[in-house]
């Protein structure tokens, strides 16, 4: 309806409408009528109009979707914060429903007495407010090798970053009493995987959190309904849910989560274990593959999103030209510890292609590496802990694309 | 504890849960199972998914196989060519297999399935029983193959240089294409 | 299941078992089979257990739900983000489905040149993030005159804290050319009520926000999809939802939602207007009446929400004897500006009856008074505005009831 | 601007949205409407929810009455007894009301409403007619009861004192109760 440019678009705006434009002219039926009144949803959903915005699970990865994971759509969303609707799922026996009346979390082992406690006995200990990243550490593994999945959603959609309540890890141990030849929790879930990871005392010590509510209100079933553990900046797949029990060890247990899998193969065939932090990483969110430019040269905002399990993202660079020059972005706000920093550089877009990187660096000064960089320490097996910098080029039409660069 | 929450686990209740094997047995209850009865059990119980050889059914895990290909392309990483330690897959198959039926097996049986395994991935003989006695006799391939995570030597201090800002790399080519791979999933899925 | 207490009872922990629980030595139907894969839920709600957890309205507050209010369950929330699913509504002519593509906003009046942007106009200009509270001036309006609602739902539920992602307006109005002799904004919404407020220019100009997304996700429908404007620190109304234009002007309009409405009714009949700022206050969200403790003395976790449209809150106390005397409690985060804080005090209740109150203080040393001390400047009319301090009367079985006390 | 994003809006266009009337009559149109017909206007689009004098039905709000009543327990603000401005009316009927069947009245339906909703305050006669000739010559009788917002001086001072922390009071009694109330919606709604 908006026509080509008239007189007053180099005074100012974009292109001038030479019509007036019925959308405003005209009286629309929401400017006269009733919408839905405040009994129409006692629990809301997002509009209909957002229902791409959605997890998504890529079929040919996995052998069915009960052992499975799906993507967040985070090349739409903005800010920081996961919604817990469209946030990541990784099951691998399927999101179990389990009552708070049927919770049991026992801690046992090298401690003093073996507690046993319900879930209302948890709601009796102090409680704390965390805001933590959660990454997978299979983020972006289907990158290894080179390029492959056509969106932020499936190339670094393993992530979700929440506000946690819940009961620091320390509190419940404490209450058991460790004793001093304990140098490690095993920690496991009640769903028939019976996923369990060994993580040093001094960790679950440190930050771990004992959590039952993610953004404010109770987690959700895919997220561990009605307990999960939260292990700050480290590997999602230690962050059990359902929690069932904490058993205090002198060794960790190597179970089939920490040998099988979750172990990183070098070149020369031995594998890295006991391969915890996230390190620092970012992606463009937007543009990318699924949010393409739609709009001509002029003003674009390129935003994103930067992490770090060793600390506070301090600053991200954005390149426009594929890593040969970088200009610094601008953070949200100031980063913080183990969560999510959204980036944004404001462009004056010329209209020609680019070849789109982002850089995070953290409070540490660890800076991500180029996936290159990553491959000479690493080969190409790795599977965990992609942590490169992503490349999308962004053509001259607005559409982007996956690609790897020299 | 200084709360007085929670209230003493029962001996009962730890059995019921405290079911994990450590590397050094410890949690190996007693028993005992041969390969032949794993092969009857495994045929049964997990050849649906895993195969009657233990080679895998689609994408489904295959649990032998893969020796030697763990520093070429592609590793094929099962109990045999990868697992450091036979707990693990005692352990694992006790608790989480089969998918879907956890825990249906009993002490025997999972000592015969593991036996089983650890014969497809030509580790035993056909006539090997397996039990809680021998069980830290056997030697996993792979043992030695694991490093513990060294990322602050080998990497850190490389990937913690001041970042180049201007002429980084005198030019910049694309290597490769994920829209040519093209194995992403529609929009409308 | 659990027995009475047995001798290890002084040791660690409650009540000692005398069976065995078969929730722990049965094997479990969720421990053996399989919960649901990641493609059951692309977008996630909560599991049924939490259907009690939801907005509720109250039929005699209003004459239809069309022009009605509901109320976030505060009293089950825990942390400070209010998932937008479960945040209070209040619409005047109920929540109009307005797609995108047909999105309009429009700059007029006093500058230099009238504009109107579409939605993907407004997503070329940079972007910022902030976290705020919106609370109605109505909240806690039913107490005025002495208590009446027996919940924090209720009393204190018109309120929610997000993570917005948008345009600062003074952007929109920089593109646009105010005019030396503007000096308001009037600003307006797309639906039927066409909402409008007068807002001073330099407000508009300092931290007023045209925000697309809450929570990292598009607004929802009932929050103003695709846009809606943040004024932060100041009463919801003003906070216009399906924004669709912003005129400069010299005066303030004195349009029905700042006369006739939304001004405060003094004792002597006298009202005041342009009452913005929303003063600072807090509320105990458990235990509460909807949140009654459920066992028996012993450890206690207090908590509640403060928030003030001053700044940041520096303090809470709470008073367990009805304001004789109080006792600082633990911010779970430093305050924030113009957002919700969460404060808990960990207390050894001795199971007999309590007078709970909280008192916030924010960082220009306001402190939030007595609702008597309100009473006796304001009277008894005032409708809105209501920050007074609230009491919770717990009794010894826990169960607890909104009253007032001398 | 120096983004150049948007367009210039057209005069039709600020035209369509730019209703909103002050009370200088700015953005107030040429018209005029009679008590007369607006009775009769008002009879067939208002009165099934604000009553055929504008006394109100249920829960919908009175637009008449409440004199004298501002200065009493639950005054009731209607047009003649609270609002400043009789722009307000004019505008809020033109652009919200009939409320789900919003701007269906023309201009001078809307003047013959707003002369009809005067009339039943007893602020003008029954052969009055408004427009907006003479729109700002009408005296609204709560125009001068509106003060600027005076917290800063009224209160701030007040509410800035250091809070007491101990014996703040000798006793506290219990002087209303919510539940004897009992208005509170059931859980179970
Ligand atoms: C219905 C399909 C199915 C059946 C039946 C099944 N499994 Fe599995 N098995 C799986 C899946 C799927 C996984 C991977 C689970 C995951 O990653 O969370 C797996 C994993 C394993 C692994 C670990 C593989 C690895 O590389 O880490 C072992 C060992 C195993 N199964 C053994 C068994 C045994 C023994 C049985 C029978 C007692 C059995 N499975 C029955 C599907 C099945
Ligand atoms: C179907 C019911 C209904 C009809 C018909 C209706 N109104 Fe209303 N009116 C309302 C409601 C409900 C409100 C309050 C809306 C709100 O607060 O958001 C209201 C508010 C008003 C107010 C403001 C009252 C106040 O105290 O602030 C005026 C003036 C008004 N209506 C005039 C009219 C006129 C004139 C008409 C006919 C042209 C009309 N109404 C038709 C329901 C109705
Ligand atoms: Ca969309
Ligand atoms: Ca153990
Ligand atoms: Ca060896
Ligand atoms: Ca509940
Ligand atoms: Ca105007
Ligand atoms: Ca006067
Ligand atoms: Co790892
Ligand atoms: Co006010």
């Amino acid at each position: 309806k908006a026509g080509l440019a008239g007189g007053g678009a180099l005074v100012a705006g974009g292109a001038a409408a030479q019509e007036p434009d019925p959308l405003i002219t005209e009286k629309q039926p929401w400017a006269q009528m009733w919408g839905d009144g405040v009994d129409a949803t006692p629990y809301g959903m997002p509009i209909e109009y957002e229902s791409d915005v959605i997890r998504r699970n890529v079929g040919w990865l996995t052998a069915d979707t009960i052992s499975s994971v799906n993507f967040s759509p985070i090349h739409a969303l903005d800010g920081t914060i996961t919604p817990q609707g469209c946030a990541f799922e990784r099951h691998h026996s399927g999101a179990i429903d389990l009552p708070k009346e049927d919770y049991r979390l026992m801690i046992n082992g090298l401690v003093e007495t073996p507690l046993v406690f319900t879930y209302a006995d948890l709601e009796r200990f102090p409680r704390v407010n965390h805001t933590y990243f959660l990454e997978c550490a299979a983020n972006s593994g289907m990158e290894w090798a080179g390029a492959q999945l056509n969106g932020a959603q499936f190339t670094h959609g393993m992530i979700h970053n929440m506000e946690y309540s819940g009961v620091p890890l320390r509190m419940l141990l404490e209450e058991a009493g460790v004793k001093p030849e304990g140098k490690w929790v095993y920690v496991e879930g009640a769903d028939a995987s019976s996923n369990g990871r060994s993580i040093p005392l001094d960790k679950a010590l440190d930050d771990c959190l004992v959590a039952f509510k993610a953004n404010g209100e109770a987690l959700r079933k895919e997220h561990g309904y009605p307990v999960r553990l939260c292990v700050p900046g480290w590997e999602g797949n230690m962050w059990i849910k359902w929690l069932r029990r904490v058993e205090v060890t002198t060794e960790a247990v190597e179970s089939r989560e920490e040998t099988s899998k979750y172990t990183d193969t070098l070149a020369d065939g031995t594998s890295r274990k006991w391969t915890w932090v996230m390190d620092a990483k970012s992606v463009i969110t937007s543009p990318s593959p699924q949010s393409p430019i739609t709009h001509g040269p002029g003003p674009l905002v390129i935003t994103g999103l930067a992490w770090s399990g060793r600390g506070a993202i301090s600053r991200v660079d954005v390149s426009r030209d594929g890593g040969k020059s970088w200009q610094t972005a601008r953070l949200a706000q100031p980063g913080q510890n183990m969560a999510l920093s959204r980036f944004y550089l404001d462009i004056d877009w010329d209209g020609s292609e680019m070849l789109l990187q982002s850089r995070a660096m953290d409070e540490t000064g660890y800076v991500q590496p180029t996936k290159n960089a990553l491959r000479e320490i690493r080969g190409l097996n790795s599977i965990y802990h992609n942590n490169g910098i992503q490349t999308w080029w962004v053509k001259a039409n607005g559409e982007a694309e996956n690609v790897e660069v020299s | 504890g200084h709360f007085g929450l929670g209230r003493p686990a029962l001996p009962e209740e730890v059995a019921a849960w405290n079911l994990d094997v450590a590397p050094d047995g410890v949690g190996l209850p007693e028993g005992s199972g041969s390969v032949e009865d794993g092969e009857e059990i495994f045929s049964a119980n997990c050849a649906v998914c895993h195969g009657e050889f233990a080679e895998g059914v689609g994408n489904y895990p295959k649990l032998a196989g893969g020796e030697g290909t763990l520093d070429r392309d592609d590793p094929l990483k099962t109990v045999g060519s990868y697992w450091p330690y036979l707990s693990t897959v005692w352990d694992y198959v006790h608790r989480s297999m089969p998918f879907g039926a956890a825990q249906v097996l009993t002490v025997d049986e999972v000592y015969a399935v593991t036996a089983y395994i650890l014969y497809s991935n030509y580790l035993v003989d056909d006539d090997f029983v397996l039990s809680n006695e021998n069980f830290l006799e056997v030697e996993m391939p792979n043992a030695d193959g694991f490093i513990v995570d060294d990322r602050e030597t080998t990497e850190l201090p490389r990937f913690s240089q001041p970042p180049c800002m201007t002429d980084c790399k005198p030019e910049v080519e694309i290597t490769m294409r994920a829209a040519v791979l093209d194995v992403t999933p529609d929009e409308g899925q």
